[in-house]
């Protein structure tokens, strides 16, 4: 069975990669299988300088999810360069760094320091967990237009931007930033959310809202997919919510051609490489005889136009 | 470490709202220290894993203690023997074990399980082991016969209805040579700033991932570094991190 | 214990009501207890004529939740006066009249049928499962405040402005309500959200996109009272996952003055009388002396100003 | 209509994918017609319960049968005896009894055990009762023996593995005064072209809340009208609804 994909900057073996910020930088989960099993390795947020991220609570569980308000915690572009990606060297797989900043300076530098070391850049402007920046590019098409032509200037790969479900027009910043010059899009990111402890009367997450993932939001993750997908010629990652290869076939009906798995892999380490194996039955069963084969099958192809298929 | 389904071999009441759970594992998962805990994995809807230390081990089974806290840990209590759970560990790094010592452990309501094993290793080195153990009230009171075999053991309880009276820093001694605690942050803020002598504490930070990977469990260390609970912990040495 | 609230048009004897489109007209829940018992019933949305809806299937599972697209199938303003509300008379506690349209003329004319019949409107904004109309009010703060206006002009009772969470500024909606007249905010409608048929490789729901409900939500619903609640003076009914008791009372600290529960009642049709049984107990536990004293209790109550306190 | 907590007396496979949960039940839910249905609470994460008619059932029990079609039937198949199951029902409006006729009973599939419960109740008023029950192959085939006490039963296989070979329609014979059908769609839709007696034919939609709440197993009548499955069927009279 085949399960390549072939992205720009992204040669991947099967269609399953991390979500960005569940995998730190993969030393943790290289415990527990062979990284090169995995379609690309994805990392955790890179930001100018070295941020400590939000107080604790930083996680809550919710009904089939949980919320997450990390804050962009990392040791900054150049000691990630230094002292974490020295480890993936010893991987083949693709590695996709995921940018974020505050400013579009600062995303520029990340993506110019980072970019000679990846085979393609993740750009988060949809991280809704940091107080300047992020979220505010990912709600705004003209900012989020901005922000990818300077990357895309100072980028040596390809570039994939994030978005956030936190929009009343989806489509539109998918366009926005494709026609800014987005080589890929990776949907969704989490949306906002929020707990209260009914005992402290005060929310628990100590940034007060945190981002929403898990099962809970697949359903948006793939109707948003769905909605993007006929109106870009540019490939999407898909994520929110996967924890199986039925999962995964999902996403690339809608639309997605790989997707990531983010939470799901805190209740199962091995969710990845299980899926991975699973993948190739899944598809047979329901009558494919390739990932290439799936993607946006859902679709009626008569009414979608300028597909992505290369 | 270790991803693992594992049969309940026992799951009773230890005391109110208190089950202790043992269950059948194999050689393949090597406890290295006391005061690492497992990663386990409670009904839908509830998502995330439940952190819990590892009470006491032997070659082939494994012991835990749960307070139902909240809706996640309840459904652990519908396990019978038999039964399927799945863990994840051991994890993070324990109490560091010395020989020859008069070591004082102290433990407060669920920080009491970890002191269950580590008072069985510590007695293997010639230590003098004597123990505090603080709870709320009498129906709380778990494990007093257990330690008993292996420390010199004091039971407080807040509201005097077990033991003696208060809170367990009332109640230390003086003449430990080091000291190893695992309860409410209060207790181990109060705990540290008591004793002079050096120690180890067992910190609680709400989890996602539990082995490095997310960042949920940060800590500010003292030398304005940080560190994850999960990883780098859950056990520090008493002035690495900042105390919230 | 006191559980009452006062709102605009609304004495509520609890803070407990059936969300719209759960409930139907009542009749069936009747069977199971007496309506009184609840603080308000809430009606199934009204439009101009009689509307068949989507085609079947309407509804589908998610993790924790479901996606349902009926599309406003109801028997037409003047039907429901005539079969459903004489029945309805017969019970004491307050009607709510949710009223949809496809144009501000017929969102005019159902509000000033119905509104005598009524102690209040709910002005579905929301409904993302219709084509014209509906959404589009939903997330353009001047068209919503325009629909918001012309009801005011019609309506003999106070109108509750339902708010849709498909939207990237939640507040600058509840504020534009507000300035437009709306009496009161009810929040959260669904979230859009899609579910695809693996084996017959097309969207399960025959309207393909549905609205998400239930526990899966909670989240952003609390997230969304509690960011819209320190910036408006009307009063706010909360939704969204509700299940229980504690869940209410997560509504309250919140900010919502009453709440409402919808996709619970298909789980359990008793869910209702039973959050309000144990209502007190719950209160009391988390060391409140009534309803009105837990209201906004997660806010910091120095960075709150123009609350609503009847 | 009540909502309860009843005990599972038995909970046996009955063939492919198929089995059958007895629950013990009383006086309290009183069943009027073979036809209703109860709607299913399963285990999180799913939410939903799932329609299931009724098979069978005595003054104190009841019978179902599912097929585990997908995830949440799969959970009810980790019910034991002693377990509780959460039942709303009876629902709906079932099977019409005819007396003195020679009568059809047509079921594919899951279809099949309402068939049980209605040819019980139709022996009782002198009919002549035969059933023709569909099934893909012969490892799918159930209730053959039960429903042979009470009529002259053909099994028809889709493979020819069993019994008669082909679709039910094939093997109707001719001489019913009434038939009465449950099963696919495409099933019911040839079945009422096929015969020109009388008949009912039992409906499936996805629902809500079974009881007539949400609208969402509407279906629209062939005189224009509409129907809600759940309270106005799912037995409805062959030129009742428009066949999807
Ligand atoms: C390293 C470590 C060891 C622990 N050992 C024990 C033990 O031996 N015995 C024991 O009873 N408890 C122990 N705890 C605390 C235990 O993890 C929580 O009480 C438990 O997770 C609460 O789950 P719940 O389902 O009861 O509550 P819920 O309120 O349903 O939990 C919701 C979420 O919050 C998390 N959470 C809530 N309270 C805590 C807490 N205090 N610490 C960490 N996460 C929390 C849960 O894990 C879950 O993700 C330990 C915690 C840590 C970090
Ligand atoms: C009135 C009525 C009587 C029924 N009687 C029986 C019976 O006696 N035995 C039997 O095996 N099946 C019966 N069915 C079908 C049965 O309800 C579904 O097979 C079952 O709900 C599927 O659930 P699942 O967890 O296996 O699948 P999932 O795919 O997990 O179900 C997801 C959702 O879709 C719904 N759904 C999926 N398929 C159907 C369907 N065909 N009809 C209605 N809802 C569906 C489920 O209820 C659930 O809400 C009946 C359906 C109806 C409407
Ligand atoms: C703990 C945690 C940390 C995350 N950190 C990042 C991040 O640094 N950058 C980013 O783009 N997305 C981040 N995300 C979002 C995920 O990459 C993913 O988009 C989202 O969680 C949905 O997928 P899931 O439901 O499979 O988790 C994070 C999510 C979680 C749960
Ligand atoms: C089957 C169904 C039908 C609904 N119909 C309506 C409606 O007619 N008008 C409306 O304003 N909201 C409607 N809603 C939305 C609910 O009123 C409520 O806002 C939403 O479901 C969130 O609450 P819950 O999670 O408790 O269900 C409907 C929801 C469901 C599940
Ligand atoms: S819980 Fe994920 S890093 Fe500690
Ligand atoms: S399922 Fe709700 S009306 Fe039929």
């Amino acid at each position: 069975m085949n399960l390549t994909r072939d992205l720009p900057g992204l040669k991947l073996k099967n269609p399953v990669m991390p979500a960005s910020g569940c995998f730190s930088f993969g030393k943790e989960y290289a415990a527990f299988y062979n990284l090169d099993q995995l379609g690309a390795i994805v990392l955790k947020a890179a930001t100018g300088g070295s941020r400590f991220g939000n107080k604790t609570p930083r996680v809550a569980e919710t009904s089939s999810g949980m919320l997450n308000a990390i804050g962009l915690q990392n040791p900054g572009v150049d000691a990630i360069i230094e002292n974490e990606l020295p480890f993936l060297e010893g991987f083949q797989t693709p590695k996709i760094a995921n940018i974020a900043g505050s400013t579009v300076e600062e995303y520029e530098e990340v993506a110019e320091k980072i970019s000679s070391h990846v085979s393609a850049i993740e750009l988060n402007i949809s991280c809704p967990n940091v107080k300047e920046g992020g979220i505010q590019f990912g709600t705004d098409p003209s900012l989020a237009a901005e922000v990818v032509k300077a990357v895309k200037h100072k980028s040596r790969v390809p570039v994939y931007v994030k978005l956030s479900p936190n929009t009343s027009d989806i489509k539109g910043m998918a366009v926005a930033c494709e026609q800014a010059g987005a080589d890929g899009l990776s949907m969704i990111n989490t949306l906002t959310g929020m707990q209260i402890m009914k005992d402290k009367r005060k929310p628990l997450l100590a940034n007060k809202t945190g981002g929403l993932s898990g099962p809970a939001i697949k359903p948006v993750a793939i109707r948003m997919i769905y909605e993007v997908y006929p109106h870009v010629s540019i490939p999407i990652i898909g994520m929110g919510g996967i924890e199986s290869a039925e999962d995964v076939l999902e996403f690339l009906l809608a639309g997605a051609q790989a997707t990531a798995v983010g939470t799901a892999n805190f209740r199962n380490p091995l969710v990845m490489p299980e899926i991975i194996e699973n993948l190739p039955d899944v598809l047979e069963r329901y009558g494919f005889s390739s990932v290439q084969e799936a993607i946006g099958g859902a679709h009626d192809e008569t009414n979608v136009s300028p597909l992505y298929s290369p | 470490m270790k991803l693992l389904d594992v049969e309940v071999t026992e799951n009773r009441k230890l005391a109110e709202d208190t089950y202790e759970m043992t269950v059948a594992t194999d050689a393949s998962i090597s406890i290295e220290q006391p005061g690492q805990f497992v990663h386990v994995l409670v009904d839908p809807p509830h998502y995330l894993r439940r952190p819990l230390s590892i009470a006491s081990w032997t070659e082939d089974t494994l012991t835990f203690v749960y307070k139902t806290f909240g809706p996640g840990t309840k459904t652990l209590t519908n396990k019978r023997r038999g039964d399927e759970v799945n863990l994840l560990g051991p994890l993070g790094n324990g109490f560091p074990l010395p020989e020859d010592q008069h070591v004082l452990l102290i433990g407060g309501g669920v920080g009491v399980p970890p002191m269950k094993g580590l008072a069985e290793e510590l007695s293997r080195t010639n230590n003098n082991v004597s123990a505090v153990l603080g709870f709320r009230s009498e129906a709380e009171v778990f494990y007093e016969r257990e330690l008993s075999a292996f420390a010199d053991v004091t039971i407080v309880t807040e509201d005097g209805s077990y033991g003696k009276s208060g809170l367990v820093t009332e109640w230390l001694g003086k003449d430990a040579d080091i000291f190893y605690a695992c309860g409410p942050n209060g207790m181990l803020k109060a705990v540290t700033k008591t004793l002079e002598v050096p120690g180890y504490i067992s910190m609680e930070e709400r989890m996602g991932c539990a082995i490095g990977a997310c960042f949920a469990c940060t800590m500010e260390t003292c030398d304005g570094g940080y560190v994850n609970v999960c990883k780098d912990g859950p056990v520090f040495p008493k002035d690495k991190v900042v105390l919230p």
